[in-house]
């Protein structure tokens, strides 16, 4: 079978390139040029899948994005798969494999269909929520097996090999479509001189002109497309994007474009010149107007057995027979409502193939194109349409009858058509998608039978998109509709001259939706509304008798309009039959709202390059490389990547993280450690008010912090609740550097600006990030000022240079500013440099570190160290509920400070005044060799039944090597008083820990080791 | 997505610029230690929430980093006026087609106008 | 101790003298990341600027520019997305927004350019915060620049939205930089240092369709 | 009301669906009712399915603006789930929970409830002390709720990258067996249902314009249908009952946000249980039809416009394609958005107000869905009666000034 259904001529492939391909495992051949669907079409093959609910066979029905039914897995190898691919929309190429999504053991013998035969009947819509209730325990299984038929294609379960990106496009004037009117549109904003984006969803840019009857200019309309699109490429203001899709039309004119770049090629991306290619790209354009040139596409006609393969769009048949040379059958009998549908049995005929006859709908059609039918034999059949196909595999015959005026009831006795071909229209509905995703309701005319778009600011529609078909108008209208969004955009319009065009003489249509039956539609054989949803005529009655009015309701109950397809070619048939059941006019039943996308869109286009390696920054400090060297395990604190702990290996064995934290321990605590702290938050604050300032943000006071000190702050919201803390140094009387945690650095600066801007603006003050700018290494432990004194001819004297000071030095060489402030209450100096200078100032100490037993610690250590002398971590010991007074810190609140600082007032609300609220305690495990679980809820009455009054939950729990002993920070009701007595942590399984309330510090309580 | 004016930047730029950050206009009381409990869990809490014109506070986080007001339309999401800290919109829900000059003449001191 | 008197503000050289290794924000991307040097293909060229001196500059746009045009005789640029240079293009202040400015001078000026400008403004309201290690400065050369910029961030960069001379605070991917544009055919980008190397790896990445090159 | 059953479905067919009854009336309002509900949503009709069936007050009236379950209930991603870190939030949860677990049979009405399990999932190590912190509260509230690690993550979803490369890696997560999700539209429809049945007037096209308030008492409503009265009200508007309380006089803490969510195209069975990830952002399951039901994070701004920004969508997918790389070829099909209404603490509202008779149950951010029948079971209970059910008694509007808040922020983030 050799493309049986190709032309020996005609249409816009490319005949000296044949490509070979597969469908279903079958090998076939087709055109450079055609789509994956013509190729199909060329060769013969009816059934391209099996229905959703039914099983049914189904074919071909349109030539475009509306297509239902054609809905094919694509991909020769595992990682390359990709599911649900409109066969209509997707390029042929050479090697193209393609497999039908449903259909079992294969979609040309379906055992589920069966299934679909004898079940049909019991599955109307909604019959899900009436049945599988009983017994309830079973709905399970049910389920099971109910998933097992859903869906179409399937995931590939490889990693996709291709790459995706995004361009940020910005343009006066974006035109969406070219078909005549967006051609002409772009044209005429292009000769503005604007910056023009025009996109178009197909192979080639043309829309309906590459298939059309007409002439421009006394020559085929493609000649003007050609023409036209030669001027547009030739202009620098210009951007043509053809196989681009505009899928999403977002608030303020931002439009999401679509870029297929390699999906006509191969089904992964091929490389160019040794390089990779994106498979796809999508355009974020922000447009300053946008013209919506989206056309129309065609109804078809409801009748019985619709669905049978053979059954198609009038205006699909004609796509076919001339832009692809492939007639799609034998012998056509067309149903139409209209003129324009005159053309597919014209097309036909001229293919040489037998038009059997013409069901018009009304009673006296007179249109120029259907007096050339009649001229050419063909018989026409007035006030009659098709009311039922006959066939299974393949339309065997039509069943032609006269109906009456309002196409509600069949009058006359049905004849029978022998056929292979049934094509259909009930007219045209404007692409109005993109108008209604930012909630624009469509306006319903009667005039046009169809929805036109209701438009905000920025955006236009021309020609079918507005409901104007006729291409003489439509010209024009996208010459006028370009002109105007051009010169809104501040550009003065430039002539375009239009192509002349020979007006058509149309009769006028008449409304036909669901085609009337002998039988009353829930006896009548299923006329599908839905496709690709199995959504029938009477699924539809069923919905408005059981009560469901709304047009919503009726999509929602029978799922109309919720496949892949989003309805375009249902919908407005669903509403109009809707509209009859319940007595109302279309309007009246609802409107239509269409969701972005407008086809759908592959995850990887959207996600783009923000993927793998790069989905979130990984910030680093000056020292990364050294750690990386030194074997670090990482801790991802915000998008920092902090060294977590630094595993030894000796003799080939890793030692595990407990091993390696406890000797990262031991060594602070008994020699020296060194912690790379950079990530820390630095705000630089200058100006006179600058302590004002920080008596107002922070809890504690700050009137008398000298040049040369350093003071620990706490900071809340508003509410009392703490939110971050960290250390300020006066670096002047006017001049404070402020550090904040890791993860608040962003949140403090922008908390320190909007009080500013917006509540104090009189304070003169300035703040500045200088996180980035220093380096910080902290240097603990009781070695620390032996091994500082190495490198630095600082004063480092326990007199000269206190506990929580601050001096200005050299330490290795570089200018440095050394803190002694201690966050593991050891002797501790935190050393800042420049951090270009960084990993020399690190490798310095380490240089002259080992005699010392200089190691490096991370953050497990520092929680450890932190944690044995009660200092918390906010976000860990915190989370937005706890108060400077839950966590014992009364000694860091100035409630005598004049100025009502931030937090204050709420502090005295009744429920934050409790005194038996929950307070940051220590807790020591009855068993030292418990260490508790960090999350472990505490209670004071183990026995008590579930669900058991909780009192606090452990907050830090780790092992001590100091203490030889786990111990934990946790928050118990009224725990401050509570010392001494035991609480319980029942765990996950069966254990209970005991644990006793002591005071939160654990190591030195005195503070002594740090002041040495 | 939004294209918002910036007033100090003078451009419109991209939403992904901005951060919003509430409604507009919350002053924090001068005097929190006056405060009833019921007043001062309305000025943490509390904010409109209106179906149409909405006056709130933005960040022009990655750019000037300054905060201004933007009033915008809730349904159609349409933004009808931007301007800085201190002054007073000029479209309400009251006045939607803009207030009389004269009342937009009547701009709060600075200090009153930032904190309102 | 030496500034435990009443000293107002405390500046400090945090540069030095002394033969030191530095460390470029870069150093550990190229080590990370290799830097394919460019070749006849290359449709775009990377360039670090390293080591310059960065100050932010915050105060009132008259105070400022009268202090900016006697130190470094360039007036101030007081409308947004300004960028100036220096006669010898060395030298550039940009405006970040309404009280702040960002000063790029060769590396080792800016300690004593902070001081000359402190001394300039003397009793001012004005803020000078040094942040040179904190940041870098990336240069885009090519014909593809402009395209690779577009994948990179959400600002326009079109011609005639961007002409020579404007500078702005924008997204970079999911960063945030300075996009400035210095010459005709010149872009910068001033990075944060602890963005850099990803900065750097979306570069590469969204650079290969140019066949991007590294110029050290 | 006509039963359900597989063999009333086949008695039907071989009538050729002719008999089927409607769902429910669409009765003419009367003059005065003994409880009115406001909102025709999945939590209106339910409270006054519960009003009915549990405390015998029939003569109720639900009115909706529109079309009944056409709000949030129509709009979320269906997840169900009580493993909530506070012991109020927790009960209320696990009440609905319960209630859940026999509703279609309660109903007749099959909602589809699939206890298909939920896992959140811990990416850094705070994450990890919040999820054992948040399990271990569960277990002793009574909730099935574990700890899994990362290879029993992997082992229940074995299609996702559970590896180090990943730029967070999975730590682990929280596992709850019994939560999972339910046909969203049946949940309404079958309390609707259930609720006519039982006499209740489901009042669709209905709007109420105002209350009628005397002596600080409510009487009624004024709607375009005109006056209809009822001593006790319960609003339960969701995104509109900042609207509905400025009405009567009363303010909320509320701020109405977009929400958005996306369903892919529908793909064959790959993915068994609902995975969310409140660091990277995003949370996903997989329908009975197939689709791939994802849910993005609340945008920031005020918004009635059922849509968000795009940017939202562009996160959340990139964080669906960093856990499940293999999704990268897959579509999306649709995106949307609802409006949720939020509270500072991330937690709801059901209060009596100072209009005495007037109710309110809002606030549910992203929580509505799976609090359907616990949130109109103890509402229902707290109309009948006059008092605040004890479950719902911490959610009352005087939290806000008391400060003592439910604050679920840590344990929600963007979870649903």
């Amino acid at each position: 079978m050799s493309q049986l259904n190709r032309l020996p001529q005609g249409g816009r492939i490319d005949r000296s390139r044949k490509l070979s391909f597969t469908f279903n495992g079958k090998s076939y051949e087709g055109h450079a040029g055609d789509t994956l669907a013509s190729a199909l079409l060329a060769n013969g093959v009816d059934i391209v899948n099996r229905s959703f609910k039914y099983s049914r066979p189904r074919g071909i029905v349109a030539a475009g994005a509306e297509e239902p039914n054609a809905v094919v897995q694509l991909g020769a190898t595992e990682a390359a798969q990709v599911p649900n691919v409109r066969a209509t929309q997707q390029a042929l190429y050479e090697g193209l494999e393609a497999r039908s999504t449903n259909g079992w053991p294969n979609v040309q013998r379906d055992l589920m269909s069966l299934v679909g035969k004898l079940g049909g009947k019991f599955m109307p819509p909604g019959f899900y929520y009436k049945t599988f209730m009983a017994p309830a325990s079973l709905w399970m299984t049910y389920e099971k097996y109910i998933r097992k038929s859903a869906g179409l294609g399937r995931s590939p379960m490889e990693r996709d090999p291709d790459i995706y990106d995004h361009l940020h496009q910005h343009c006066d004037v974006l035109v969406i479509g070219a078909g005549p009117a967006g051609l002409a549109a772009a044209l005429a904003a292009a000769r503005s001189g604007a910056r023009v984006i025009l996109a178009d969803e197909q192979e080639e840019m043309g829309g309906s002109l590459l298939d059309s009857r007409e002439l421009l200019d006394d020559r085929p309309a493609e000649q003007w497309v050609a023409q036209v699109l030669e001027t547009l490429a030739g202009m620098d203001n210009v951007t043509l994007l053809p196989r681009t899709t505009a899928n999403g039309y977002h608030d303020h004119n931002f439009v999401t474009l679509h870029e297929r770049r390699t999906e006509h090629l191969a089904d992964t991306a091929p490389r160019k010149d040794g390089r990779r290619q994106v498979r796809a790209r999508m355009h974020r354009v922000r447009a300053g107007r946008v013209v919506l040139a989206t056309g129309a596409h065609e109804r078809p006609l409801v009748y019985a057995g619709n669905d049978v393969p053979g059954n198609l769009l009038a205006g699909a048949v004609s796509t076919y027979i001339r832009r692809y040379g492939v007639v799609p059958g034998q012998k056509l009998v067309l149903s139409t409502s209209n003129d324009h549908a005159y053309r597919a049995a014209l097309d036909w005929h001229e293919a040489g193939r037998e038009v059997v006859a013409i069901a018009d709908a009304r009673a006296n059609p007179d249109g120029e194109l259907v007096e050339r039918a009649r001229a050419r034999g063909i018989r026409i059949i007035t006030g009659s349409a098709v009311i039922e196909a006959k066939g299974e595999s393949r339309v065997s015959g039509a069943r032609v009858a006269t109906i009456d005026a309002e196409g509600f009831r069949v009058t006359g006795q049905a004849e029978t058509l022998a056929c292979d071909t049934i094509a259909s229209s009930g007219g045209y509905s404007p692409v109005i998608h993109l108008a209604s995703h930012t909630g624009g309701r469509p306006t319903w005319r009667d005039d046009l039978l169809g929805f036109v778009p209701t438009l905000v600011k920025g955006v236009s529609a021309a020609g079918g998109a507005q409901g104007v078909y006729a291409t003489a108008e439509v010209l024009a209208d996208g010459v006028e509709t370009g002109s105007r969004a051009a010169s809104e955009a501040g550009f003065a319009a430039a002539p375009v001259s239009l192509p002349q065009v020979a007006v058509r003489r149309d009769g006028a249509a008449v409304a036909l939706y669901q085609v009337p039956h002998e039988k009353p539609t829930l006896r009548a054989p299923k006329q599908f509304v839905d496709l690709q949803n199995d959504v029938t005529a009477a699924g539809i009655e069923l919905a408005t008798r059981e009560g469901f009015e709304s047009i919503e309701h009726v999509k929602r109950y029978t799922a109309m309009g919720f496949g892949t397809d989003q309805g375009k070619l249902g919908n407005i048939n669903g509403m109009a039959i809707a509209a009859r059941c319940l007595g109302r006019s279309i309007p009246e039943v609802g409107t239509t709202v269409f969701r972005p996308n407008y086809t759908p869109v592959t995850f990887g286009a959207i996600v783009g390059r923000h993927c793998r390696e790069l989905f979130d920054p990984e910030r680093y400090t000056a020292m990364h490389q050294w750690h990386v060297e030194h074997g670090a395990e990482f801790e991802d604190v915000g998008q920092w990547k902090r060294p977590w702990y630094f595993p030894k290996t000796v003799n080939g064995k890793t030692e595990t993280m407990h091993e390696a934290v406890a000797r990262e321990c031991l060594a602070v605590r008994e020699a020296v450690g060194i912690l790379d702290a950079s990530t820390l938050g630095k705000i630089d604050i200058q100006g006179p008010d600058a302590r004002e300032f920080l008596g107002r943000v922070y809890t504690n006071k700050w009137a008398k912090l000298a040049p040369g000190r350093v003071r620990y702050g706490l900071m809340c919201k508003d509410d009392g609740m703490v939110f971050d803390d960290g250390t300020t140094s006066c670096l002047g009387e006017n001049h404070f550097l402020m550090t904040t945690t890791t993860g608040g650095a962003a949140t403090v600066l922008e908390w320190l600006e909007i009080w500013h801007q917006t509540e104090w603006p009189e304070l003169e003050v300035y703040f500045n990030s200088v996180t980035d700018h220093w380096a910080t290494m902290t240097i603990t432990g009781p070695e620390a000022r032996k091994l500082l004194a190495e490198v630095t001819d600082m004063d480092l004297d326990r007199e000269s240079f206190k506990f929580m000071d601050w001096r200005e030095g050299v330490v290795a060489g570089v200018p440095a500013r050394v803190f002694r402030i201690s966050f593991t209450g050891e002797l501790a100096f935190e050393i800042n440099v420049q951090a270009n200078y960084a990993l020399h100032v690190w490798e310095t100490l380490f240089a002259h570190g080992e005699k010392y037993g200089l190691t490096p610690y991370g953050t497990e250590t520092m929680h450890v160290l932190r944690a044995e002398k009660g200092f918390i971590i906010a976000g860990q010991d915190t989370d937005g509920s706890v108060t400077p007074e839950d966590l014992g810190m009364q000694w860091a609140i100035g409630y005598d400070k004049p100025f009502p600082w931030i937090g204050k007032r709420a502090l005295s609300r009744p429920d934050t005044a409790r005194t038996d609220r929950k307070q940051l305690v220590g807790l020591k495990p009855k068993d030292p060799k418990v260490v508790l679980e960090e999350g472990a809820q505490i209670v004071f009455d183990p026995h008590h039944a579930i669900p058991m009054p909780m009192v606090g939950h452990v907050t830090s729990s780790y092992y001590s090597p100091t203490l030889d002993s786990g111990f934990a920070l946790a928050v118990v009701k009224g725990g401050q008083q509570k010392m001494g007595e035991t609480v319980y942590l029942p765990m996950a399984d069966g254990q209970v820990h005991e644990a006793e309330i002591v005071s939160p510090i654990f190591v030195d309580p005195k503070g002594e080791r740090q002041n040495v | 997505m939004f294209y918002i004016h910036c007033p100090y930047c003078g451009e419109t730029r991209e939403e992904e610029e901005f951060h919003p950050k509430g409604q507009a206009h919350i002053a924090r009381p001068l005097d929190p230690d006056a405060c009833s409990d019921e007043e001062w869990g309305d000025y943490l809490f509390f904010r409109d929430n209106p179906r149409g014109i909405h006056h709130e506070l933005w960040v022009h986080a990655v750019g000037c980093r300054k905060f201004f007001n933007v009033t915008r339309h809730t349904v159609t999401y349409e933004i009808l006026e931007t301007y800085k800290m201190g002054e007073q919109p000029s479209i309400t829900a009251e006045h939607p087609e803009g207030r009389p000059t004269d009342a937009v003449d009547q701009q709060a001191s600075l200090r009153d106008g930032v904190r309102a | 101790m030496s500034n435990t008197a009443a000293e107002k503000v405390r500046t400090f050289d945090t540069r030095t003298q002394a033969k030191i290794a530095v460390e470029s924000p870069l150093a550990y991307s190229y080590r990370r990341s290799g830097a394919p040097a460019p070749t006849a293909k290359s449709r775009v060229v990377l360039r670090e600027r390293p080591f310059l001196g960065h100050l932010v500059l915050r105060g009132g746009a008259i105070v400022l520019d009268e202090a900016v045009r006697e130190v470094l005789g360039v007036s101030l640029p007081g409308e947004p997305q300004g960028l100036v240079q220096d006669a010898e293009g060395v030298r550039s202040v940009q405006w970040l927004s309404p009280d702040e400015w960002l000063l790029i001078v060769p590396g080792g000026e800016e300690f004593e350019l902070e001081n000359r400008l402190r001394a300039a403004l003397d009793d001012a309201h004005f803020a000078i915060s040094n942040v040179s290690g904190g940041q870098t400065l990336v240069e885009l050369e090519g014909e593809a620049a402009r395209e690779l910029l577009m994948k990179s961030v959400i600002y326009d960069v079109h011609p005639s939205h961007f002409p020579v001379g404007k500078g702005v605070t924008t997204v970079f991917a999911k960063a945030t930089v300075i996009l400035r544009r210095p010459a005709e055919e010149r872009w910068e980008l001033v990075v944060r240092r602890s963005f850099a190397d990803y900065t750097y790896r979306w570069l590469l990445d969204a650079g290969e369709e140019y066949a991007i090159g590294v110029a050290r | 009301m006509q039963r359900y059953s597989g063999f009333g479905l086949v008695k039907h067919a071989l009538s050729h669906h002719e008999n089927w009854q409607r769902q429910w009336r669409n009765p003419t309002p009367k003059k005065a009712y003994d409880v009115i509900i406001v909102g025709g949503g999945g939590h209106g009709l339910a409270t006054a399915y519960y009003l009915a069936k549990e405390h015998g007050i029939k003569n109720v009236a639900v009115i909706e603006k529109g079309w009944l379950g056409g709000g949030n209930t129509a709009r979320n991603t269906t997840i169900v789930r009580s493993n909530y870190l506070w012991d109020e939030a927790a009960a209320l949860y696990e009440h609905s929970m319960k209630l859940w677990e026999g509703l279609s049979q309660d109903l007749n009405y099959n909602v589809m409830f699939s206890q298909r399990g939920v896992l959140n999932l811990g990416h850094t190590l705070q994450d990890m002390r919040d999820i054992q912190r948040r399990v271990n509260a569960n277990r002793l509230n009574g909730i099935d709720s574990e700890v899994l690690d990362t290879k029993g993550v992997q082992e229940l979803v074995p299609i996702m990258d559970c590896s180090k490369n990943a730029r967070y890696p999975v730590l682990g997560a929280s596992w709850q067996p019994r939560a999972g999700v339910a046909r969203h539209d049946a949940v309404a429809w079958g309390f609707a249902r259930g609720a006519d049945a039982h006499g209740v007037d489901i009042l669709q096209q209905t709007e109420v314009t105002g209350f009628k308030i005397r002596d600080g008492r409510v009487y009624g409503v004024h709607t375009n249908r005109g006056d209809i009265e009822a001593k006790t009200i319960g609003c339960v508007a969701a995104g509109n009952s900042g609207v509905l309380a400025k009405m009567a006089g009363i303010k909320l803490p509320l701020e109405s946000h977009p929400l958005q969510a996306l369903v892919s195209e529908p793909l064959k069975p790959v993915l068994d249980t609902v995975v969310m990830s409140n660091h990277v952002h995003g949370y996903i399951s997989q329908s009975d039809k197939g689709d791939l039901v994802i849910g993005a994070g609340i945008d920031g701004y005020n918004g009635y416009g059922q849509r968000g920004s795009y940017p939202t969508v562009e996160h959340t997918l990139q964080a669906i394609v960093e856990m499940f790389p293999i999704f990268s070829r897959v579509r999306m099909n649709r995106q949307w958005g609802g409006i949720v209404d939020t509270c500072p603490d991330a937690c709801p509202i059901l209060s009596k107000t100072k209009v005495k008779g007037l109710y309110f149950n809002c606030g549910w951010g992203t929580g509505g869905f799976k609090a359907t029948p616990g949130s109109a079971h103890v509402f229902a209970a707290s109309l009948a009666k006059g008092e605040m059910h004890p479950i719902a008694a911490p959610f009352s509007i005087d939290r806000f000034n008391t400060g003592a808040l439910v604050d679920e922020h840590g344990a929600a983030g963007v979870a649903h």
